[in-house]
């Protein structure tokens, strides 16, 4: 079934406020449909209360609600019964947790993780700080001029020695969808835990973990129409029970003395502390939201206005998209000659036109483009050709407004 | 667009496309480099004092037409200008960037960016150059425009 | 002023569904007033987006209200120039930063953690993790029959050694209000670091952070009417400048390059990733309604909401309070004699009235009071002498039941 | 209050205030401690077989008032079944206290707790028991009810 956007936006309150708004900046956060918003005054309005230990109807339905988006989630990314599904903060904290559990299980002096020069600061940075702590080596897989992974050295980078392998699944600067079939494979081949940070992947198609192969995915609810607040990591029941608990405290204990303490059962042993329950509830209606829609009608739709945007923008004097990967989703890294990202952003919002200028938390990119920041636009399934062209104006306005043309 | 236009005025423009004293210094007294962690811009200014005055000025690096302009005007503004007296431009035109107050005293020139504060992400903008210059007599690392 | 619970009440939308609810679980979480979800609400319709980054406006709208949430809380504990506000998901991720950063500013092999037995196990378990890491020793202070700390002793337990003090500001088994400002003293003549769980007193009473001179408090905004999902932690700016990061990602960097990363400034420093924006912005909102009732207003209401508790739960038969300390908030617990705690929990519920059966995370308490459980009641402001008395009927009910009486 | 007097009928009060096979065996064959962490409780499962029947069966510890009733009922209802027999009715039971589901053939007495899957926290309450004693034929550490 074919999305129309203009129905889908009608579900938005914040385009009703906002009427000619064309928002753009949907990889750094999407806008929220009506019906997670009334989930989260459903809690908040009628069963607010905390989980897992009150004996009274709203604690005990409250607790259901919470517990029950743990099978939307399974379900989201077709995992099988060798999955669970933590809470977390979101796919910074999923990451981190990661980079803390994970590492303290595998990693020995010497020992390398392999990463991609196409990561988010979120994937690169904890595993700086547990290199430096376990003596271990980063080492990335580099990328090309056309943002692709270079994979023409992978065997010097994958070896025994790599025990942790964690990649992006789309990227949030060129948009590519990576290959990272083949670099589970190889990494599942000399025995390395695999990672796939689908912050960006999630909410534009279908994910399937167990056909990807890899033992932990991550991601966040507000990057796909959920509160903030709230993020997933969903990995091997087996791994997670031998990784130790990531934060302490109630909740995650199983019993507590004075000397010493154990630890509950995954999911809750990585859970510490009275839970982000309202945001766990409202992701629940944005995956029920999405799986209306269907996520097939969304990439399809996706796919539509990229190449609606891609052909516009080209036409727009001076302008260059970075990146030109086969494979890519809905987000168009661009600049346009003579004039700054910043200046430029601030001229498109003269338009109503919201879009990101900066380094989208990837700095690596930035230093292999030699530029300190691009233009960013990403589209979602709300947007439609309308807010192109008003892109396009904005522009066109801009190179104006610079005397450039 | 009147508010855009009132933030990039003719004269910021200007100062954007052709920036005045754009270049190293050889042999200078004081350099310091700042950057913007929000946007990654980086620009380096470069001093000369002769008797307590600042004798030349200049700047160099990127960045938008706000941070450029800005620092193409101080250049001009404090050329000339005693250190102590720099330094209180340095105080009335922070307070002016960051709450729109303009000072008695403060050059015209300065009063184009009067219109920033009402943009909260670009006050850093403004600053930028600003900040390197006036940090730059204290260490020779690197600044920026973080503490605002 | 005197406080009206029952026009309190009316900005709760729960109690508008659940009129003949008594709410009496206020120490696990508390109902949240219309003001709260309203203003989340509006974030959600009027400017959803990400903070920090978007040069537009709706970006700016968020970042704004985002931002100057920090200050209220610094006026709320009465927090000088020297201390910054940081925002994290719970008073349990405030421990564990402090657990995880300061112990790796501050300790050494041998080194000394003290901290008490009333301890929440969020305050137990990071500390237990923190000294199995470092090579330390943790140390309590024991407590009394009367639910009081035992200082007795305390000179051999504060010693040079001693280099974090950590210490439950109110209890949340016995409503025991702790001499905090006692043991800070002695812990700052040793040059230990001072922290104070004020997850149970913030929302009760001014607690003044400069008056109790301490290092650090950490409180969660769900248990004083905020949202789920959002935690803070005040400290001295001066020794957050000095501690590593916790966690690493977006927001929380200078700089980023393969071989290395610089970070940012404090609050920043500590919040890495998209935030958990709405509900920061709520929490504002649920400081402004506490702040317009006022916190000597609620205090003075909850000494009166205690003491007619007290009085009539001491004529219901068998009825036995743990604890009986001089200064005391408005938690409760009690053991009815012959009836399980979660049989009586369970009765209770048939009677709309909701408390809580469970060790409250302190099963260090429970162990030297040698129950498994006990039953806790815990007020707020929205609570009245008609709660207190369906609680009674609830108990004499329950007495029936179990053909006790 | 109906719902209420479903779930302590008047055989779950009477097994609660007088326990049947309440006792530590001596000489037992089989033992473990069982723990529910939702609520801090504990008990104790002693087990004596002879010819592969269940000869001697009782319990020991607190707990609510489900929890020892469903030990007391289970103590008497598998004392002389088979350990293949005992194998099957703890299926069938947890499948009653989870889902509601009375198997044919499910002693009338453990339909007593048919209503307990109303109350999920108090599921492990009734499971408690049950739990430890299929598992005390495995190992002869601590178990819980957790995997429920
Ligand atoms: C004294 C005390 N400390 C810490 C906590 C933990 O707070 P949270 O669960 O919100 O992280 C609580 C609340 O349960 C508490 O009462
Ligand atoms: C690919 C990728 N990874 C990680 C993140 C971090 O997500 P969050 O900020 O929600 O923790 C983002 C989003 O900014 C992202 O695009
Ligand atoms: S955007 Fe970089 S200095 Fe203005
Ligand atoms: S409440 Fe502990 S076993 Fe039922």
């Amino acid at each position: 079934m074919q999305l129309n956007p203009n129905v889908i936006k009608e579900d938005f309150p914040l385009f009703k406020k906002h009427t000619s708004l064309a928002f753009l900046d949907n990889a750094s956060t999407t806008q929220k449909p009506q019906c997670v918003i009334d989930k989260v005054n459903e809690y908040y309005n009628e069963y607010n209360s905390n989980v897992h230990r009150g004996i009274y109807q709203i604690g005990e339905k409250a607790t259901y609600e919470y517990e029950s988006v743990r099978g939307k989630l399974l379900q989201l990314v077709s995992a099988n019964d060798n999955y669970s599904a933590i809470y977390t903060s979101g796919t910074t904290e999923s990451l981190n947790l990661l980079a803390h559990s994970l590492s303290k299980l595998v990693l020995k002096v010497g020992d390398e993780i392999l990463i991609t020069e196409m990561e988010h600061h979120s994937n690169i940075v904890p595993w700086q700080i547990a290199c430096e702590k376990y003596g271990c080596t980063l080492k990335y897989i580099p990328i090309t001029e056309k943002g692709e992974w270079d994979i023409s050295q992978i065997d010097s980078l994958i070896t025994q020695k790599t025990k942790i392998v964690s990649m992006i699944h789309q990227s949030n600067v060129f948009g590519t969808i990576n290959p990272v079939k083949k670099i589970t494979e190889l990494a599942k081949a000399v025995g390395a835990k695999v990672i796939l940070d689908s912050a960006q992947s999630i909410p534009h198609g279908n994910v399937n973990i167990v056909d990807l192969n890899c033992d932990f995915l991550v991601f966040s609810g507000h990057k796909m129409l959920g509160p903030t607040g709230v993020g997933i990591l969903i990995g091997k029941t087996e791994i997670l029970n031998m990784m130790p608990p990531f934060m302490g405290g109630g909740e995650m204990i199983y019993t507590v003395s004075m000397e010493s303490s154990t630890w509950n059962e995954v999911p809750w042993k990585f859970e510490a502390g009275t839970p982000n329950i309202a945001q766990v509830i409202g992701l629940g209606a944005a995956i029920d939201y999405l799986n209306n829609i269907g996520m097939d009608n969304i990439h399809a739709y996706e796919k539509k206005i990229l190449a609606i945007a891609e052909k516009k923008l080209s036409q727009v004097p001076g302008l260059k998209i970075f990146g030109n990967p086969q494979k890519k989703g809905t987000v168009i890294s661009f600049e346009l000659d003579g004039i700054h990202p910043h200046d430029l952003a601030q001229i498109l919002d003269e338009h109503n036109v919201a879009v990101r200028a900066g380094h989208h938390c990837a700095q690596p990119i930035m230093n292999k483009l030699n530029v300190p920041a691009t233009i960013r636009a990403s589209f979602y399934i709300y947007n439609s050709e309308k807010d192109i062209n008003q892109l396009v104006n904005g522009l066109n306005s801009a190179l104006k407004f610079f005397s450039i043309q | 667009m009147d508010e855009l236009r009132e933030l990039y005025q003719q004269l910021i423009l200007d100062h954007n496309q052709n920036p005045r004293n754009f270049r190293e210094i050889e042999n200078y007294d004081f350099h310091k480099k700042g950057y913007n962690p929000l946007c990654g811009d980086q620009l380096e200014i470069f001093i000369n004092i002769k008797d307590d005055i600042i004798s030349e000025l200049s700047f160099t690096g990127m960045g938008c037409a706000i941070s450029k302009a800005s620092a193409s005007i101080m250049t001009e503004t404090l050329t000339g200008k005693s250190l102590s007296e720099a330094n209180l431009l340095f105080k009335q035109f922070r307070e002016m960037a960051m709450n729109g107050k303009i000072t008695d005293g403060l050059p015209l020139k300065l009063s184009v960016l009067s219109g920033i504060y009402k943009y909260p992400s670009r006050v850093k903008c403004a600053l930028l150059a600003w900040h390197t210059m006036h940090q730059s007599f204290d260490t020779q690392n690197i600044v920026d425009a973080k503490t605002e």
